[in-house]
């Protein structure tokens, strides 16, 4: 037998990636959740649904490389009493982005926009496939709660929590392998930023990739004598002001890290908030409105100021901005 | 308005098919006289449309839809799709026609405060299945709709009405490859093939012919008929509901404007636009409506 | 001869709303930027390249009802040297958003995208034509410049600067009458804000059909005693942040006013900018992300919180939380 | 490579045609195998629709397109987009073959710092026309480009080769309808048929078939062919630029990994996938590279 009648390699169905997270989260539910169906659009193996599919194949259904459709067609699931979750790449979400605002967000279905490839993590594919626009983008319609879990734990969690939830969801899993972060008695609630670590001087607000990212960075600044709050905040719609206010009045500023433009998803939400409640400086870590490029993700972080050690940096920036 | 107020298979109980016509003649010209006086009330509105669907629009309320409207939470019945969205006011006034909402408010249309958007919205009015008003994406609810059902093992049948220059949107053929795929013998999509658009003929903006082929090519079964010929587009309804292991398109020819003469074939009334009352009135008139019906359509509410 | 044998009278090609000052400003221009091709999906009599279809058939390129595909051909027009404007409601440039971000963006495309109907100005064709995402999910595209000027005059030199500038912009117009607020020497440059009233108390910053009630608040509040600065932001992006920490500085507080959800627009550009730069107090004056309904743009306005006395009460909200 | 080193219609300067189908199988063969081994220096790609695109992408690079590798700033050069973008590194084979770059430097494709990206990108590399990588949207960018072409009366052609998979995206229906309503003859497509997608068979995900008739609905000029067959392609091309007032389609019948028997007509290989030494050096072999060119092949880089 040649080598090569193995099945091939495929890439990032590594077990430890968000995307292999939810894709397992959702056959364990789908028992619990009768009314759960699938839609992929012909990307199964790359948004980690291929679990569902092998586990209840009457319930996935296949809409071919029509991202539209599929998005719409769900508010037609929805409307005859299923609870379908839309699955495809970030990028492609988009592409059906006014569908989820007619036919999900207006009509306020009870459906689930999962999106997997956000962000740098995307990695290889390169700048056309890697969406550092889609925090933004779903945010801005009104009624759409949007979701960025930080590591398979809260994935898990967060597919539970998203099928309890009533209303229109988009919630972005992750392609890479992805640190483990929380232990087993992690706790996930929609709408609710948590404290992953204490501290004084800052608070890192981050979610996502990041979050990992965010308390190695703590652990930098530590080093020097700085004490660095971190907080996931894996609910970027609607944002936890409260949460956030209390932060601020706290560590007196912020830094906030996503895999995303800096315009408009993470560090906007956190933006405003604060503008609202308890302005003070933050800092912005995310990609500085310029698009991506083919590159394992780490080298992508490295090279568009991602990493650790640039978050360690912007808060120290923070820090020196207080008044 | 039907007699009947609980849930009925229509096809069942219909009268003589003679009867049938003459009901559904009356409330396509209740229809297109409602929809005419609710956009002189708006100010604003896209009465070609409607007129073309008028027909069509009190075929599928009269007879084809399988349930009057005290039934419209029933889970087996029928759904219906606007998915031309602009044709709204013929919508409402077919449902108020058939006692799913009061017809002098209808008349309300796209008023602060009113169900009667301009474009039919979910949230607003429990009758409407779901809300349209951006080009191709009810066909595509309807089509989740048809696939829902059928997964349920639901008998239920989904129609949905599509404008000619909506079949220029691409999401209209992943939604007929898909319909078909998936075998989606309880969709029926009618194309209210009245050949013009916003601007312009469609062989102007952007050629459609030759459709039938189109769909064929899709592998829908096709049927060709006059939009405003009741008994066609009820034998239309029936072949399609026999139709097995493949969808069903209606290609309904129609005159845009049709019943308002001086509309007629005319792009300009496409919409969105504001009629004088010289101008409601004569097509009111052209719609058959006497002093007294003029005057009651037309004094209501502030204009 | 019938009364009705008239043409009828299209709503809004009111000789004062933006999207007629912008299709008159186009045909205007044509000669001197002789690569400008105008691009309609079949609604040229709402964008208001009608004027342009007239004054230039030849340029004047129809796509049929297919915003997809009208978009990316831009991207294939300007790689042949010509200058495409895209023009269409906002909510279908949404529509198409995935094409804008790979083949104009992406490419660095010198194309422009000209949206009318943004906001509650769209008025009775209700909620679902109603866009209150564009300016935040165009604004997170890495390098498209977002524009919405708050005139006919302003229009008018807008339409000129973007055709001089190179590069992919997005700008919107408007649907209804809208009132004029500039002079005849007004001036327009991408980039820059400007103060159209002075004031020492808040800095009201609005962009669009805001720019006139937030000049009328102004007067409402002087009734009252406060003297409210006035700043016409009408380029999203790149935000002008060097004149947005000036006015913080100078007073202290700051709303935003915009015809748009809360979230993402100006006001998350706004709120981003000064977090980085000076933070401060600010109110949020757009649509509370809920969606809009049918009815007359100021009665919509008034129902969803856009009016001069809005703003005005949420100027002195902002000047009640000055530190 | 071709001696030519001035723009060149190659079309008139041919060598017979013999030795023409010679050169084009050599090059297909090179395509192949240098995009063979750079998906396996990257770690991720591929492989299957680069295989089954080789033979037409030698076509067009060797005979069709009217320009060399120095010409690829000359206005009246032919256009020639890449839809299916994740076919990235057989293109970026056959511009090394041609030498629109350097052959050693495309096989750091998917690497940091190399303008070879997992998709082609018009800002990294100049001979790439448009940036793809999203299904359906390179046609559209080919479309405008013939447009804007035949606008500027420039008599170049523009070429776009499309997945089949890919034509379930609305996307290319607007497209297909667009450009038989402009009557863009200097547009033609080409389809790699090799019926299988990402996941499955199209027939599995999403039913193409009848697909010559979708396109004669859609009023193309229609062509079938064998897509691996030099002569046929060629031939294919020739009819196509002779069509006069109608875009033109080649359905390409292809097998998905030409060329590498255990990739053939396995969906799993459509990618992305890694590549393990022993399979890149089988799949070499096969494609009949001898032990020195398979180290050349394998060995550069750091894997
Ligand atoms: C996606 C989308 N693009 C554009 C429009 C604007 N629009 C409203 S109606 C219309 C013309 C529709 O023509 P047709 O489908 O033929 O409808 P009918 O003739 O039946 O009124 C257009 C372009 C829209 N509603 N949705
Ligand atoms: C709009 C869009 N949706 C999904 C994808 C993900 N994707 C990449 S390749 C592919 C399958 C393409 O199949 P086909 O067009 O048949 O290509 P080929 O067989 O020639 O490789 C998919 C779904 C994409 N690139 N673009
Ligand atoms: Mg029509
Ligand atoms: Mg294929």
């Amino acid at each position: 037998m040649s080598a090569t009648a193995e099945a091939p390699a495929l890439i990032g169905t590594s077990g430890d990636s968000l995307r292999e997270a939810f894709g397992k989260a959702l056959s364990g539910l789908a028992d619990e959740f009768p009314k759960l169906v699938v839609l992929d659009a012909d990307i199964a193996g790359g948004t980690g649904v291929h679990h569902f599919r092998k586990s209840h194949p009457a319930r996935f259904l296949q809409f071919g490389i029509a991202e539209q459709n599929m998005m719409a067609a769900a508010g037609g699931l929805a409307a005859v009493g299923l609870l379908p979750v839309v699955t495809t790449f970030a990028v492609f979400c988009l592409r059906a982005i006014e569908q989820a605002r007619l036919s999900l967000a207006y009509a306020k279905r009870n459906a689930k926009i999962v999106a997997s490839h956000p962000g740098l993590d995307v990695g290889p594919d390169g700048g056309s496939a890697q969406s550092l626009e889609d925090l933004a983008a779903f945010r801005a319609i009104p009624g759409m709660t949007v979701i960025s879990p930080a590591d398979p734990v809260e994935m898990a969690l967060a597919t539970r929590a998203i099928l309890e939830f009533e209303g229109p969801v988009y919630m972005r899993t992750g392609r890479s392998p992805a640190m483990r972060v929380f232990g087993d008695h992690h706790t996930f609630e929609i709408g609710k930023g948590k404290i992953v670590r204490d501290g004084s001087d800052v608070t890192i607000v981050a979610c996502g990739v990041e979050v990992s990212r965010a308390l190695e960075a703590a652990k930098l600044l530590e080093q020097d004598g700085v004490s660095a709050r971190v907080v996931n905040m894996a609910t970027i719609k609607p944002i936890d002001s409260e949460l956030l206010a209390r932060c601020a009045d706290e560590t007196g500023s912020v830094v906030t890290a996503e895999d995303h433009n800096i315009h408009g998803g993470l560090g906007g939400a956190v933006a405003e908030s604060l503008a609202a409640t308890r302005p003070c400086p933050i800092e912005f870590i995310g990609v500085k409105d310029v698009f991506g490029a083919s590159g394992e993700p780490e080298e992508l972080a490295t090279l568009y100021g991602l990493t650790a050690p640039h978050i360690a940096k912007a808060a120290k920036r923070a820090i020196a901005r207080k008044g | 308005m039907p007699a009947q107020s609980q849930k009925t298979l229509l096809k069942r109980d219909a009268p003589s098919a003679r009867e049938l016509a003459a009901e559904i003649a009356e409330a396509a010209r209740f229809t297109r006289k409602h929809a005419i006086a609710s956009i002189y009330h708006a100010g604003s509105g896209h009465p070609g449309g409607a007129m073309s669907s008028a027909d069509i629009m009190a075929c599928l309320f009269g007879a084809e839809l399988n349930f009057w409207s005290d039934a419209i939470n029933d889970p087996d019945r029928d759904r219906f799709v606007l998915s031309k969205g602009h044709g709204a006011p013929a919508l409402y006034a077919i449902a108020a026609h058939h006692g799913f909402c009061d017809a002098r408010a209808a008349l309300n249309l796209r008023k602060l405060g009113s169900p009667f958007q301009g474009h039919p919205h979910v949230l607003d009015l429990p009758w409407v299945e779901t809300s349209t008003g951006s080009l191709g994406q009810g066909f595509s609810v309807a089509l989740g709709m048809a696939m829902g059902l059928k997964l349920q093992k639901n008998p239920a049948r989904v129609y949905t009405l599509l404008g000619d220059g909506e079949l220029q949107e691409g999401e209209v053929w992943e939604a007929a490859m898909c319909a078909a795929h998936h075998k989606l013998d309880n969709l029926c999509v009618v194309i209210d093939y009245n050949k013009l658009q916003s601007d312009d003929r469609n062989d102007a903006i952007m050629r459609l012919e030759p459709l039938a082929a189109k769909w064929r090519a899709f592998d829908w079964a096709v049927a060709e008929i006059n939009g405003h010929d009741i008994d066609e587009i009820l034998s239309a309804f029936r072949r399609a509901g026999a139709s097995h292991g493949r969808p069903s398109v209606i290609i309904a020819h129609t005159i845009k404007g049709k019943g308002v003469p001086y509309m007629e074939n005319i792009p300009h009334w496409h919409g969105s636009v504001k009629l004088t009352h010289a101008q409601a009135e004569e097509a009111l008139t052209a719609l058959g409506a006497g002093r007294n019906e003029i005057k009651e359509l037309l004094d209501v509410g502030d204009r």
